[in-house]
């Protein structure tokens, strides 16, 4: 029953020189994929969830302090470490380069999120809800998760699976090539079609003129947490400052 | 024991279960024994003799090796360093078979205590062979190690402070248990023997005290050159191979390195206990014995593929980037032939075909060709991991993992000098010590036809052991 | 053709006693397989003189060693082929973690096996006690002899010099 | 065997059933006890179900805690029975006999209340069938795909599974001769219970051959189980490339062997707990704890050994986040004070005191320190789950902490009280001391003549 070979393969481009810090992807992806709302009380928790975070370290000491931002999200890895783990097949590499989260397969064993070494896997530690104000806000593309059940950020699947029923309906066997650029296609992820600054870029890497083919080969470009050998579908694409870290956030 | 076999075969009841050895006095094991060592006949000079040839040949090697490579690099030297680390788990540990049973009060240690011990004569030797190593090891600084805040020489100087420690150890242990033998034995010797009995046994009289003392002596050293053994076995493990391998952070490696340590003293002591018994002492170098021994060497070579596993296995699942390439270069690539040596005769081969199947554990040559096949394979294995630690280009010792593909360092005729070297002037020193103690420890002899008894029980008749503490 | 068969049962004091009623019974021709020798504990293997015990245990591990073992292969081959999922970059059929099921399933096989063979060999479970002395379990040593009505005499003789101090007999019909 | 006081076999029953055939008040009111326990327990996990694991301390990053914690402690205790029956009776230990079935009961209760807490841990336990339906429940094929076989949660249940299966049939065939005294011996619904069990069993020559054998084989043939069960459990950590401080090789062999080291020590208290709740001193005797003490030194020894290595080479590859970890294990607090506690409760206390053989043969101190024991190991698992992932990676922004809920103690309170409970309802229905192996260590004593001394002396069999 193994799934037809497409020649796609899902990634997205971070360019950490571009980001700002201003946390509209982390919005844009919450109403998205009807995350729950980070309340203060789940932070106190320590149980928000943020499908993608901004992660903000501190460099060099007061006063010529700098804010150094990055995006990370769930890094779509070739080589998951969160996938060979899970006892049901709840999350395996699908066809197009993605690791998926079958929700219905889940059953709470909470090994993946242990073994994913960005931290971008989240736990249902309580039953989700919503504001009376907000429940017709919720995305009816996504499925909510019920409690007990582990999710993460799906690279905003349900645009891809229309942006590939457009295609189709346009007769072509795949999406074009600026369907994913936000300033006139309509199928990016959430947090791609919100940065303001342009600092994610997404697409098909197997589609040589594609645009994050091209940044893909930037003399920037660097994996989080390499020596793991993850071979994330995500790439960082360094700060262009001479006072940079190498980028590597350790 | 023949003659026993043919009554146990016959039909009526009184005598099936005679035991394979009846009850012997202390005076028999005294004069067999004696007789032996007084004679051990002339297989003792032709075997001297190889050994010696042997010994000559591997210096040679040394010299030319030396003479064209010198000892700056270390690539060269791998062999010589694999065939170290193989003396450190197998004579270099040998003292140890009789130091555990000791411990556990094995009664039938007593056959094989001696010849066990005796290794530490051995051990000499491949302290002489150490000598030029450290000058080949790079300092800790900027590379793993497990010297943590440590500068400079740390291993080259602790390394080898405790090596000598654990040697002279196993030197005391043999030479405090051989004390009662000397003295009873020192006036029926003259000339150079009797002088250095007295030295070292000649104030020996057997009292009381002195008897708690030495068995307190023998427990206390024992304790020890076990805890130093094994200590020894891990720092030099992880400063000679890990350490040198880049990304190769796997901590049951010294674990795995004192494992088949035990399992080289258990071989080589069945080796030295078949071909002594080849010659006489057949009543004290009994089945029993390699019966025992042959146990424990099935045990430890199923726990050699247990502690490989488990190392291998986290690397195959972690597969980080450091991990692949370790994998990629000991085990698929440049070493992949030595690792199948390795695994065919320290597990497959010894366990399967020998040892787990009784009727050849409960025999003499069965244990005995098992143990030489796990030689075979520890030597596998330290040419795997020293070899290949060995052959790192300098530039990348301590660097996160290993950048492209390494060749294989394969072993030219200089090489194989060097180790037939180093295995016949371990010999030579082990021959050389059977004739300066008795093979078998009489007084220990002496104390066993104390407490074992053969006696009639109903219908049959059964060994009885006195279990005095 | 049904015929009457006799079960005498002797009970004795100590092993010694019982040691010689087992010779007796020896020299007054009963073989191996006509009497047993019942006691409430585990004594040496030939303490009485009796013959060596004959048994084909060690088959049963090997035997079900190979069955658990294909078993295991076919649960974890068949699974991971029936859903050829990608996970972490591993191959679909990945060996070593096959390796470790495996081994738990022929261990598995193995014991249940060797479990079946201890039931069996020891010719278990056995319905009804048939001549049976409760006091075996406190100490006493029973001799039962199964045997033809006219070689009883022979046998009580025997136990009697040998030093029986109490003998029950039953008749029963051998089929 | 020089305290041993002569009995007669009629004695030795009467004595090793006493505990099952005697009423005593005490046992209803600790039963009733325990039962209690259990029940704010059963209560507690019901609440939790109800309202989702929110009611627990877990949080990102640290997802497993004290469930997955007790659950390898309780693993680890459950590989006494093993350890002792096994490897005394392949070494013909003497001492080991009135020490083996307590052991192996032991293992089989502390086995299936491990067995509980993974189910606990996923917080919706119904769905436990999708996980484990091949290796153990009937497979729900109703989703239409199988388990992932390259998971280490597929492997554990495969080996607990093993494990447990084999130690009960191991139990019950070492059971059937004494069931066969306690037949002999009763009335009523326990000689049909017992009649039924023993198979008949009536002690011919042939029957004790096949006993002795079946303790050798069995011996033989569950050492490697009892090896691979810690080993898997350990590869749940060990398998996991993201959390550094369980990426190790070194975890299997550690694991075991400190598994054997709680596990000695937990049956040593339950032997003690047994001489003196029943009275059994005549058959517990000191030479026993002598012995085990012994025993103890060197696993817990060995257990150091591997704890050694495991530590350094934390720190072989000097990687920072690696030193962050052990620091925040070592001086970051509470985890600080814990590591104290853990080292000295499980080595540096007690080690030193059983060298002494006046420590070994009082059965007070013994108590306490192998009690010491278990705490430290089960500190040791705490210390090597939690701040582990608390400091998984170098992402220093997503570092944690944890500190357990109630719910959560509550529940590890009641696991101790089903383990008690179990072993002592079995002691109510059966004989928790073998009686035939008693016996047999009787008949294979002798003595020996030593000029003036007479030395204790045992038969072997050649």
């Amino acid at each position: 029953m193994a799934e037809p070979q497409v020649d796609v393969k899902w990634s997205m481009v971070v360019d950490i020189d571009k980001c700002t810090g201003c946390q509209a992807c982390v919005v844009a992806c919450q109403s998205e994929n009807n995350v729950p709302i980070s309340t203060q009380e789940l932070y106190d928790q320590r149980r928000q969830m943020t499908w993608i975070r901004v992660e903000r370290y501190w460099e060099g000491d007061f006063p010529d302090v700098k804010a150094r931002y990055i995006p990370i999200m769930c890094q779509h890895c070739d080589t998951a470490p969160c996938e060979p783990v899970c006892p049901v097949f709840a999350t395996y590499h699908n066809n197009e380069g993605l690791n998926v989260q079958v929700y219905n397969r889940c059953v709470g064993t909470r090994y993946c999120a242990n073994n994913c070494p960005y931290q971008v896997r989240f736990f249902n530690f309580w039953e989700p809800v919503w504001p009376d104000s907000l429940k017709n806000q919720l995305n009816p593309d996504v499925t909510v998760r019920s409690r007990g059940i582990m999710e993460k950020c799906s690279f905003c699947v349900q645009r891809l699976r229309r942006s590939e029923r457009d295609a189709a309906q346009n007769g072509d066997d795949r999406p074009a090539d600026d369907a994913f650029d936000p300033s006139h296609g309509a199928f990016a992820p959430a947090c791609v079609r919100a940065c303001p600054t342009d600092a994610l870029v997404f697409g098909d890497a197997n589609n040589p003129n594609s645009r994050v083919a091209s940044l893909a080969h930037s003399d920037r470009r660097y994996h989080l947490l390499e020596h793991l050998g993850t071979e994330p579908n995500v790439i960082y694409l360094k700060k262009i400052d001479p006072e940079a870290g190498d980028g590597n956030h350790e | 024991m023949e003659t026993t076999s043919s009554e146990s075969n016959g039909h009526n009841g009184h005598h099936r279960h005679m035991p394979e050895i009846g009850e012997y006095t202390a005076q028999v094991a005294n004069e067999e024994i004696r007789a032996w060592f007084g004679a051990p006949g002339s297989w003792h000079g032709k075997a001297l003799f190889v050994a010696g040839a042997l010994l000559v040949a591997g210096i040679v090697a040394f010299v030319i090796r030396a003479s064209s490579d010198g000892f700056d690099e270390r690539g060269p030297w791998a062999y010589y360093a694999a065939g170290f680390a193989f003396l450190l788990t197998t004579v270099g540990s040998a003292p140890l078979v009789s130091v555990a049973l000791r411990m556990s009060k094995a009664h039938w240690r007593r056959g094989l205590s001696r010849l066990s011990e005796l290794f530490a004569i051995s051990s000499i030797f491949m302290l002489i062979v150490y000598i030029p190593l450290p000058f080949m090891l790079p300092v800790v600084d900027d590379r793993p190690s497990l010297w943590i805040n440590w500068h400079g020489h740390a291993p080259h100087i602790y390394d080898s402070m405790l090596l000598v420690t654990t040697v002279l150890c196993g030197l005391a242990i043999l030479l405090i248990g051989a004390r009662p033998d000397f003295a009873a034995l020192k006036h029926e010797t003259k000339g150079i023997r009797r002088w250095y009995y007295s030295i070292i046994g000649g104030n020996w009289k057997g009292t009381k005290k002195e008897w708690q003392r030495l068995r307190a002596a023998q427990g206390v050293l024992g304790g020890l050159y076990f805890m130093m053994l094994i200590f020894t076995q891990l720092i030099v493990s992880s400063d000679y191979a890990l350490a040198l391998i880049p990304g190769w952070k796997d901590s049951i490696y010294p674990a795995f390195y004192s494992l088949t340590g035990l399992q080289g003293a258990l071989a080589v002591t069945l080796i030295a206990m078949f071909w002594v018994r080849r010659t006489g002492l057949q009543r004290y170098i009994s089945l029993d014995q390699f019966w025992g021994l042959a146990k424990l060497l099935l045990a430890t070579s199923l726990l050699w593929f247990y502690f490989w596993w488990s190392g291998f296995f986290v690397f195959w699942y972690g597969r980080s980037v450091a991990e692949v390439g370790v994998l990629e270069y000991m085990i698929k690539g440049a070493y992949l032939a030595p690792f199948l040596g390795a695994i065919a005769f320290s597990f497959f081969v010894p366990c399967f075909f020998f040892l787990i199947w009784n009727p050849i554990r409960k025999s003499i040559r069965g244990p005995a060709i098992a143990a030489t096949i796990v030689m075979l394979g520890i030597m596998f294995s330290r040419v795997r991991e020293y070899v290949a630690a060995f052959s790192i280009p300098k530039g990348m010792v301590g660097s996160t993992h290993i950048e492209g593909i390494l060749g294989t360092n394969t072993p030219d005729a200089i090489d194989i000098l060097l180790l037939l070297g180093i295995l016949g002037g371990s010999a030579f020193f082990y021959l050389v010590a059977l004739r300066i103690f008795p093979a078998v420890n009489i007084w220990e002899q002496r104390e066993f036809t104390l407490l074992r008894k053969v006696r009639p029980y109903f219908k049959r008749y059964a060994v009885v052991l006195g279990k005095p503490d | 053709m049904a015929n009457k068969r006799r079960s005498v049962l002797g009970l004795f004091n100590d092993p010694g006693t019982a040691a010689d009623g087992v010779e007796a019974l020896q020299n007054a021709g009963f073989g191996a397989n006509d009497f047993e020798i019942l006691t409430g504990a585990p004594y040496p293997e030939g303490a009485f003189g009796e013959e060596p015990i004959k048994h084909r245990l060690y088959y049963f591990p090997l035997v079900g060693a190979v069955v658990g073992l294909s078993l295991a292969l076919l649960a974890t081959v068949g699974t991971q082929l029936s859903w050829p999922l990608v996970t972490g970059g591993k191959p679909v059929l990945a060996i070593p973690p096959m390796a470790i099921i495996s081994y738990e399933g022929t261990m598995l096989g193995a014991i249940l096996f060797t479990i079946l063979g201890i039931v069996f060999e020891s010719r278990l479970p056995r319905l009804g006690l048939g001549l049976y002395d409760a006091r075996i379990n406190e100490g006493k040593i029973g001799l039962l002899v199964a045997c033809e009505p006219d070689q009883m005499g022979s046998a009580i003789d025997a136990m009697q010099g040998a030093g029986v101090f109490e003998i029950k007999q039953e008749e029963w019909e051998k089929a | 065997m020089q305290e041993r006081r002569e009995k007669t076999e009629s004695q030795i029953n009467t004595d090793l059933l006493s505990a099952m055939l005697d009423n005593h008040l005490w046992f209803w009111i600790v039963l009733a006890g325990l039962g209690l326990v259990i029940l704010a327990g059963a209560a507690a996990a019901g609440y939790m179900f109800d309202r989702g694991l929110g009611v627990t301390g877990l949080n990102r990053p640290v997802f497993w805690g004290f469930f997955i914690t007790n659950f390898v402690f309780w693993v680890g205790i459950s590989h006494a029975g093993v350890m002792l029956s096994a490897i005394l009776r392949l070494a013909q230990a003497e001492w080991r006999r009135p020490a083996t079935r307590a052991a192996e009961v032991l293992t089989i209760f502390s086995l299936a209340t491990a067995l509980i807490f993974p189910l606990l841990h996923t917080g919706r336990p119904w769905r436990v069938f999708y996980w484990v339906g091949l290796p153990i429940l009937p497979y729900d094929l109703s989703r239409g795909i199988f388990q992932n076989v390259r998971s280490a949660l597929l492997w554990d249940p495969s080996a607990i599974f093993t494990y447990l299966t084999s130690s009960t049939l191991f139990v019950f065939i070492a059971l059937v001769p004494d069931l066969a005294v306690a037949r002999d011996r009763t009335t009523g619904w326990r000689r049909a219970l017992y009649a039924t069990l023993a198979l008949g069993f009536r002690g011919n020559a042939r029957q004790w051959r096949l006993q002795a054998i079946a303790g050798i084989l069995l011996s033989a043939l569950i050492l490697p189980v009892f090896v691979s069960v810690h080993s898997i459990v350990s590869w749940d950590f060990a398998a996991a490339v993201s959390v550094e401080g369980w990426h190790q090789t070194i975890f299997a062999p550690y694991f075991v062997i400190g598994a054997v080291h709680s596990g000695v020590s937990g049956v040593v208290t339950a032997m003690i707990l047994m001489a003196w709740l029943f009275k059994w001193q005549d058959y517990i005797r000191p030479e026993h704890f002598d012995a085990l003490g012994r025993l103890l030194i060197v696993v817990a020894t060995a257990w150091f050994y591997f704890f050694f290595i495991e530590f350094s080479f934390g720190l072989f590859s000097q990687e920072p986040s690696e030193i962050a970890l052990r620091q925040t294990q070592v001086f970051g607090q509470p985890w600080g004070w814990m590591y104290l506690t853990f080292i000295m409760a499980s080595y540096f206390i007690p080690v030193p005191l059983w060298m002494f053989r006046r420590v070994r043969r009082s059965l007070v101190l013994m108590f306490w320190t192998t009690i010491l024991v278990n705490i430290g190991m089960w500190l040791e698992r705490f210390l090597i789950i939690v701040p582990s992932l608390m400091r998984k990676q170098g992402l220093t922004f997503v570092w944690g902490d944890y500190n357990p809920s109630p719910i959560e103690v509550l529940l590890v309170a009641a696991s101790f009280a089903v383990v008690l409970g179990g072993v002592l309802l079995f002691s109510k229905i059966f004989p928790l001391i073998p009686i035939y192996d008693a016996k047999e260590g009787k008949y294979i004593e002798a003595e020996i003549q030593v000029g003036r001394r007479t030395v204790p002396a045992v038969i072997r069999e050649e």
